[in-house]
């Protein structure tokens, strides 16, 4: 019979919470503050926001390595500080985004800053526990805060895109919750490190539902990290929301999907399933494959640099299935840099929208012909953060490949390693036709784009802190590495 | 000695450089003058370095290293040059010629718009022709070997606007390419079997080298020989040079360039001498030649190209003593030849002059009265040519004769005797059709007029040489044959008969020619002849060359650049590339948009995996 | 005697017939429907092992999917009633501006 | 100051060139010439400081960029190099110096600052990372100089170049992390540095596979046949300075990389890729010269040229002996003066022209007797005329390989006779005959500033063909060392006695 269990607090490890909790307690501040007087200026909440991401990232360096908290819910390990730095730090980055000249429909909202952070919390918690309870609990916060935030960019396209979202995202957590009800069947534990454990002792038997089970989490991650089928929402959701909100989908809610793949598919992959490996292998090649091919044939940038997304991701979703300490780190590196790259990117795509778009798209090729003649130093950094896309060294990214790729190579994956080699290859095509249109073309006539038209000093600056981290990545290479490679190691993966 | 050796050797290029400042100029006599002036220098230290070296042949030899030119690895090739019996004796003969020529040409081309340009190409021949004569190492030898190939490129196309000129002077660099390519392979033998290319080591060093692979250095070495001594079957370029102005063709296409091959066989002695079986399909190729070239000068009608095959022949004679080992021999008729040849292209450059241009003897006879001197030196260089005492030509082409038969090669023997009498023949065709008989040009109202009297100074020198140089023999052996082996003649007792029966033939092919061009014309009814029609058309052999390697060579060209590069290499790479954008366009309406597609996407991806897995597990229960 | 594989087979055809009906429908409002069916399978499932195991878990983990698919159904209606307003039918076949 | 030479060298232009964006664009170009000419001036400096008795590297600097991954920012220079940067400095002042292009100057003369950089960066490097750093970079401001001032079909032809390349040098990259890898097994340390490198002896079968990825790296760049067909397109729409460029260094940057990784890394694997890649050249050398033939524009022939002459380098650098390495050597160099010079003489006319096509022209001879003298000596420069620049090489690279083969070298020497054919018979087209074509009549011949450029390159054409031996002395002796280090890393017996031992060979004199 059940007995009750008596908790002493200091046992809960209780700062393990703190991250996460300043994240809702700003949430909730900034509804307060909304409730106390009517339409205050965006300014306010998304500095209130930036305070308090701030505040955020200075707790989770004050959390200290490798504990448990919260009734053993929480795992502070190596991967969740990562994790957690990752999407902190793009938070941070992308929010600031929020102060574009004209004005849209969403900032007039508290809420929609409020949501922000509730997903942010919510992704730290997806990163920072090996429960599935609370990966479950953090990841559809975190979803159904972002749909929101999706529909609140008040156009058709954008609640399109927030449905066909929000649909997948609830078949995927269907299938989530299946899964670890077949896990739990098996191992009898909801917790990633028991059930390995059980499944390891038991010799992961029976394998037909181990299958099962793996079966759907891949769905259900597969959907979060975008991978080939799983992907079809995300060249729709990135045109639908804002250049702002798809660059930050790019980067934010992938990382946390990978954090939680990698403890997930590190004891799965060593289970001996050969079937594992060779899907992922498959899902992986597909992925960078399907996905850069359809690049090639977009006619708008945010479309195209969605499918980009798509092939980066399954780019690094080949660490997962190398699975050494080389190449999980490789993942982390090229995250940070990719975090960088895209959103300058994004941003460049962001300064140039116009409220009011003729025909479908926000920004096709064409809008950024000859934008070399009429805005050179814009051309210049939508061309650096491209070719550092594409990993033209020296441009931060292709370190990141280049680490990548090594940790192909020194554990054994020759063919992943060339297949990932080609496949940057082909990318490097789709990322030159916007430098050809910008820089072969003559601009085009009695147009009023207005190439940073929407760009307010804000980001500006952001987005020179993306040029800086693009053009001098080689200098942060390396501390990067030196953290990444400790706090990999130390959570032994 | 050794500073003659560099103004012997280096006065020319000086000439060609000084005259290649007012190249673009309109004429300047001075740089004839200067140019011709510089050779007479050149001419001058040769004489005084020959006079050296005759005075102690085996001490006096003057071998100097001027610098590196290059050194890679265990290779290296200094400038150095030696003047030795051979080298002097060529030395003599090429400044000779050339300094009358240059004069010459100073009258011949008084009219010519490239003037200075002509005389800057001129010189720079000489230089590379000295250089090739004076080298001591092979790649030095090549050095001149390209040089004067280039410089024969650029005078045979002299006059760049005229279209057969410059066809000419392409075929003639394409083909001598070809043979230096042969010389190039014997170059990298000797060296990578020798360890060097100085002719003293590489020859010392020789001996020891098994016998087949010195005949395939032999062969190829003579390979290049024939492009620039225009053997069968890389001739056809010398009758297409005439193309250039006559002092060109006198110097370079009769006298010097041509003689180059003999030169390389005589200068690489003791290699030959070790591979006799060579050295007798040299001889036949001579002999072979001989007759073929003499035959085609028999019904020319244009009176270089008959002078040019003749010069052929003469070659093919040359390489018969040099195959037989008679180097001496070989070298004593490079050099009367050179002399005589060289007038009677001069004579020929008069009656062009005169016929403002015109080659056609037919279209001449009776020049006689109105050019007697010019007449009189061409009858002089056609005596010499034919071999009648006692005239330099009739010294060294018995020997050669004797040689043969000497050698017990009566085939050889045989053939070249009979070439013997064509050669007279041909050479009194032209002379009875130029100078003699009735006076066609008339009918066709040409006013010729004689040459400046000192063109015909500058002619005299060779006149003077083509009569009395024979009588140099002995010295001349008692010189060269310190350095080259002797050549033992145990003919003795035949060689009154031998002499006889030559000089017969060839004064019965005087009066052939004599009677039958006395007055006018050959009778039409001998132009039928079949032998007269392959004859006059060179064999077919042209045609051949151009059926057979221009024709195919070019449309084979155009097919690769068509066909191959742009359809298939270059299509290859474009279709790879295509191919990836078009699965892209017929792919990308998987994103249909529609959601509950998208739905089925997901759910088909979970059940592919499950089917996947399912296959496996069977697979994994069914083999254990 | 009904045993934890029964409750699993039922679990997994409720599953079954969620995920059937989120291919098969059209309707917004019925794919809604189809989810909560396969989040319920899910908890099922998840009481039913729990039980077995003698470990709580599973049941909390049931509570937390009833609670989540709570939300989930406000946010899902909440953006049907938008389409309906913006498009007067909340049919999928509807949604496809964006393609490609 | 000499120690960080180098470092001035390959950051000068840049540092430059960003600061010539101040400048106002009239008055651009002498500010680019004279920093053009201080690089130059600089890389004689450089090569005044070079112990021409010291076989190994020299001016070594080395930081360390990515200390966790061994890439470290490592410069140096050795016979090899010295050279091949000089010519480049040299390449890029004449040509900026002739630059004749007046749209968007300011741009262009930039731009070709930048690629400078890249150039040189590739031919001091002695970090693999940082060579392919440079490597990849060269791309972009080439692309950059066909896509803005190219022909036409610019941007098909700046795809097509950017695309092929980059696709080789990826698969050399996997090469070089799989190289780092296998340094790391041996050593437990990761390294990219060069030098390290060498000290590593490579089983066989490794050698293969590492030898083919970075052939294809290379061979795309060099480019080698069938990997060709992007040149002609790049060259036939890149404005002059781009071809120039192009032909002179960007070319050889593909036959160094064999020279500085192929064959000191893995020595077995390049005797045993002799003969097939023996064979490529050929094919390059003949069949490309047959296409040079067949073209009707004047450009397009220079430009199948190079292929054609980077057979024969290819072929000298795989004849792996001295003579054979030290003339391909030579051969890079002189076919950067060359190639250069005969761009810039087919600009010349294109300028007034502004045609391409041979059969506009004819009798240039007439009109233009001193553009007709220089043409013509660049001609025989190309075709391999002793006493010419071009002899050297070709002689040397031809001598070495017959070592190796004497059938390959009998068929490869044909490029003698193909290069005369259709050199000879464009010049015939082009220079010779009757002034037919009206435009031509009155055509002015070459300038001041065209002479500028073309009377130093002609003066080091027949300066360095009678007197070479200032190049040959360094790049010998560096190239022994070189041999001698392949030499003792051998696994194979094939491989020790296909690439005899230097001292071995200096016996046999």
């Amino acid at each position: 019979m059940l007995t009750p269990i008596d908790v002493s607090f200091d046992s809960l490890h209780i700062e393990t919470l703190i991250p996460m909790l300043i994240a809702i307690g700003g949430a909730l501040t900034i509804l307060i503050a909304d409730l106390a007087k009517k339409n205050l200026d965006k300014s306010l909440y998304i500095m209130m926001t930036v305070v308090f991401l701030l505040l955020d990232l200075g707790a989770l360096f004050q959390t200290d390595l490798n504990q448990r908290g919260f009734f053993d819910v929480m795992l502070v390990d190596g991967l969740a500080i990562l994790g957690q730095l990752i999407v902190i730090l793009g938070s941070l980055l992308f929010v600031i985004l929020s102060f574009s000249k004209k004005s849209f429909h969403e900032y007039l909202y508290a809420e929609y800053f409020a949501f922000y952070l509730f997903m942010v919390a919510g992704f730290q918690f997806m990163v920072a526990s090996d429960n599935l309870i609370l990966i479950f609990v953090g990841l559809e916060t975190s979803s159904l805060a972002l749909y929101t935030m999706i529909a609140m960019h008040n156009r058709h396209t954008a609640l399109e895109a927030a449905v066909k979202y929000f649909t997948m995202g609830a078949l995927s957590a269907g299938m989530f919750a299946f899964g670890s009800m077949i896990l739990y069947a098996l191992s009898g534990s909801v917790e990633i490190g028991k059930i390995a454990e059980v499944m390891t002792a038991g010799g992961f038997e029976p394998m037909a539902l181990v299958i099962v089970a793996t079966a759907f989490m891949i769905g259900a991650f597969g959907f979060k990290m975008a991978l080939v089928p799983f992907h079809t929402w995300v060249p729709d959701v990135y045109e639908g929301s804002t250049a702002a909100l798809a660059g930050f989908m790019s980067i934010v809610p992938k990382i946390a999907g990978l954090v939680v793949t990698i403890r997930l598919f590190e004891f799965l992959l060593q289970s001996g399933i050969i079937w594992v490996e060779i899907m992922i292998y498959a899902l992986v090649v597909l992925t960078m494959t399907l996905a850069n091919i359809w690049a090639l044939v977009q006619d708008d940038v945010k479309r195209m640099l969605a499918y980009s997304s798509i092939s980066h991701a399954g780019f690094v979703m080949a660490a997962v299935l190398i699975g050494t300490t080389h190449s999980n780190s490789a993942l982390f590196i090229y995250w940070f840099l990719f975090l960088f790259t895209n959103l300058g990117a994004f941003a460049m795509l962001w300064s140039s929208r116009s409220k009011t778009t003729e025909g479908r798209y926000d920004h096709t090729f064409e809008k950024f012909s000859g934008l070399i003649k009429t805005m050179p130093l814009a051309a210049f950094l939508i061309a650096i953060f491209m070719l550092s896309l594409a990993g033209v060294p020296p441009f931060s990214m292709f370190f990141g490949k280049m680490y990548m790729i090594s940790s192909a190579v020194t554990s054994g994956y020759m063919t992943l390693a060339i297949i990932m080699a080609l496949n940057s290859a082909i990318a490097a095509y789709y990322y030159l036709k916007i430098i050809f249109y910008m820089f072969f073309k003559e601009p085009l006539v009695n147009t009023e784009v207005d190439p940073m038209g929407n760009a307010t000093l804000s980001i500006k600056s952001v987005i020179g802190v993306a040029a800086f981290f693009t053009i001098f990545g080689i200098f942060f290479v390396n501390p990067i590495m030196e953290m990444v490679t400790y706090f990999v190691y130390t959570s032994g993966y | 000695m050794e500073n003659y050796l560099y103004i012997a050797l280096f006065a020319p290029l000086l000439g060609s450089l000084t005259a290649a400042l007012f190249g673009a100029r309109p004429k300047t006599l001075f740089t004839g003058l200067w140019t011709s002036g510089l050779l007479a220098v050149s001419w001058i230290s040769s004489i005084l370095l020959f006079l050296h070296v005759y005075a102690d042949p085996s001490a006096n030899v003057v071998h100097v290293k001027m610098m590196d030119w290059i050194s890679a690895g265990s290779l290296s090739i200094p400038f150095g040059f030696v003047v030795d019996q051979v080298s002097v004796t060529m030395m003599i003969v090429v400044t000779t010629v050339s300094t009358m020529v240059h004069v010459y040409a100073i009258g011949y081309m008084s009219h010519d718009k490239g003037f200075n340009r002509f005389f800057s190409w001129l010189s720079a021949f000489v230089f590379s022709m000295m250089i090739l004569v004076m080298s001591d190492n092979f790649a030095g030898l090549f050095i001149g070997w390209e040089g004067v190939g280039l410089c024969s490129w650029g005078l045979i196309g002299f006059w760049y606007y005229k279209n057969s000129a410059t066809w000419a002077a392409n075929e003639a660099f394409i083909m001598n390419r070809i043979a230096d390519l042969g010389m190039l392979i014997g170059i990298f033998l000797i060296y990578w079997n020798t360890g060097t290319l100085q002719y003293d080591e590489a020859f010392a060093a020789m001996p020891n080298l098994e016998h087949t692979l010195l005949i395939t250095i032999g062969a190829f070495l003579f390979v290049g020989a024939m492009g620039k001594s225009a053997q069968f079957p890389l001739h056809t370029w010398l009758a297409d040079a005439m193309e250039g102005p006559t002092p060109v063709s006198a110097l370079i296409h009769a006298a010097t360039m041509v003689t180059a091959g003999v030169y390389l066989v005589i200068r690489a002695n003791p290699l030959y001498d070790l591979i006799p079986e060579v050295g007798y399909v040299i001889a036949s190729l001579g002999a072979f030649v001989a007759m073929f070239a003499a035959t085609m000068a028999l019904v020319n009608r244009d009176i270089k190209r008959v002078i040019a095959y003749s010069t052929l022949s003469q070659l093919g004679y040359m390489f018969v003593a040099a195959g037989l080992g008679a180097y001496w021999v070989a070298l004593f008729h490079l050099m009367t030849h050179a002399f005589f040849k060289a007038l009677l292209f001069l004579g020929a450059g008069n009656v062009m002059h005169a016929m403002n241009d015109e080659l056609d003897p037919y279209k001449m006879g009776g020049l006689y009265k109105v050019m007697k001197p010019t007449a009189i030196l061409m009858i002089l260089a056609s005596v010499a040519l034919a071999g009648i005492y006692p005239f330099a030509g009739f010294f060294s082409k018995d020997k050669i004769l004797e040689v043969a038969f000497n050698g017990d090669h009566y085939i050889l023997w045989g053939v070249l005797w009979i070439t013997a009498g064509l050669t007279a023949f041909y050479s009194f065709r032209l002379i009875m059709l130029t100078f003699f008989g009735d006076e066609r040009y008339k009918k066709l109202g040409f006013h010729p007029h004689e040459a400046y009297p000192y063109m015909l100074w500058a002619m005299a020198p060779l006149a003077v040489l083509a009569t009395v140089a024979g009588f140099f023999e002995h010295a001349f052996i008692d010189f060269v044959t310190t350095l080259l082996p002797s050549y033992e003649f145990h003919t003795h007792h035949v060689e009154m008969i031998l002499i006889a029966v030559t000089s017969t033939i060839a004064l019965l092919g005087i009066a052939t020619a004599v009677i039958i061009y006395r007055n006018g014309m050959l009778h039409p009814k001998w132009m039928k002849n079949p032998l007269f029609i392959l004859f006059t058309n060179q064999y077919y052999i042209p045609q051949f060359y151009d059926a057979v390697f221009s024709k195919p060579y070019k449309e084979l060209s155009t097919i690769f650049w068509k066909q191959i590069d742009m359809k298939v290499v270059d299509a290859t790479v474009d279709l790879i590339a295509n191919t990836f954008f078009n699965i892209g366009q017929n792919t990308r309406g998987v994103q249909s948009g529609n959601l509950s597609i998208m739905l089925r996407w997901m759910a088909l991806g979970v059940t592919m995996l499950l089917t996947f897995g399912l296959i496996f597990v069977a697979a994994a229960t069914l083999l254990g | 005697m009904i045993t934890l594989n029964h409750y699993l087979v039922l679990s997994g055809l409720l599953f079954s017939i969620g995920l059937v009906g989120v291919i098969k429908r059209k309707n917004l409002l019925m794919l809604f429907f189809a989810t909560e069916i396969m989040l319920n399978a899910v908890n099922v499932g998840f009481a039913a092992i729990s039980n077995h195991y003698g470990d709580l878990s599973g049941q909390m983990f049931a509570f937390f999917i009833i609670a989540i698919a709570a939300s989930e159904v406000a946010v899902g209606l909440g953006l049907l009633i938008l389409m309906y307003k913006r498009k007067s039918s909340v049919d999928l076949d509807v949604l496809t501006t964006m393609k490609g | 100051m000499s120690e960080h030479i180098l470092s001035i060298l390959v950051f000068f232009p840049l540092v430059a060139g960003l600061l010539g964006i101040l400048v106002d664009k009239d008055s651009i170009r002498p500010y680019a010439i004279t920093v053009a000419g201080i690089e130059f001036l600089l890389s004689l400096w450089l090569w005044s400081e070079f112990d021409m008795n010291f076989a190994g590297m020299q001016f070594i600097e080395s930081v360390p960029l990515i200390e966790q991954f061994g890439i470290s920012y490592t410069l140096g220079v050795d016979g090899i190099s010295l050279f091949l940067i000089i010519m480049t400095t040299l390449v890029t002042f004449i040509s900026l110096g002739s630059l004749t292009v007046t749209n968007r100057v300011k741009e262009l003369m930039i731009t070709v600052l930048v690629l400078e950089l890249t150039m040189v960066g590739v031919f001091v490097a002695l970090d693999a990372i940082l060579f392919y750093l440079f490597w990849e970079l060269s791309l972009v401001p080439m692309l950059y100089i066909i896509g803005v001032w190219g022909g036409p079909k610019r941007l098909y032809a700046g795809i097509k170049f950017f695309l092929y390349t980059f696709t080789g040098s990826l698969i050399m990259l996997v090469g070089m992390l799989y190289m780092a890898y296998l340094y790391y097994q041996a050593t437990g340390t990761w390294s990219f540095s060069l030098l390290e490198w060498y000290r590593l002896q490579l089983p066989f079968d490794l050698q293969l596979w590492l030898f083919g990825a970075f052939f294809l790296g290379f061979a795309i760049k060099v480019p080698m046949f069938p990997f060709h067909t992007w040149l002609p397109y790049a060259h036939g729409q890149a404005p002059t300075i781009g071809s120039v460029i192009l032909a002179a260094v960007l070319l050889k940057m593909g036959t160094y990389g064999f020279v500085r990784f192929s064959l000191p890394l893995f020595p077995d694997a390049s005797v045993a890729f002799m003969v097939p890649i023996a064979v490529l050249s050929i094919i390059m050398i003949i069949y490309t010269a047959m296409v040079a033939y067949a073209q009707e524009d004047i450009k397009q022939v220079v430009a199948y040229s190079s292929v054609s002459h980077m057979g024969v380098i290819i072929l000298g650098t795989f004849a792996l002996n001295v003579e054979g390495i030290t003339g391909s050597i030579f051969l890079m160099i002189s076919h950067g003066i060359v190639s250069g010079a005969l761009f810039m003489l087919v600009g010349v006319i294109y300028d007034r022209r502004h045609t391409k096509m041979m059969s506009e022209f004819g009798g240039l001879a007439h009109v233009m007797p001193r553009f007709a003298t220089i043409f013509g000596i660049m001609m025989m420069a190309s075709v391999g005329l002793p006493l010419t620049i071009g002899f050297v090489g070709e002689f040397l690279s031809l001598l070495g390989f017959y070592q190796q083969s004497h059938m390959l070298t009998l068929v490869a020497g044909t490029a003698i006779i193909v290069g005369a054919i259709y050199m000879l018979s464009a010049y015939k087209k082009a220079f010779f005959g009757e002034v037919t074509n009206e435009k031509n009549k009155n055509l002015p011949d070459v300038n001041k500033v065209e002479l500028f450029a073309l009377v130093p390159l002609t003066a080091l054409v027949v300066i360095l063909g009678v007197y070479p031996k200032p190049i040959l002395e360094p790049v010998d002796r560096s190239v022994t060392a070189m041999v001698k280090l392949m030499h003792a890393k051998a696994v194979t017996d094939d491989g020790k006695n296909s690439i005899a031992d230097v001292l071995v060979n200096k016996e046999v004199k």
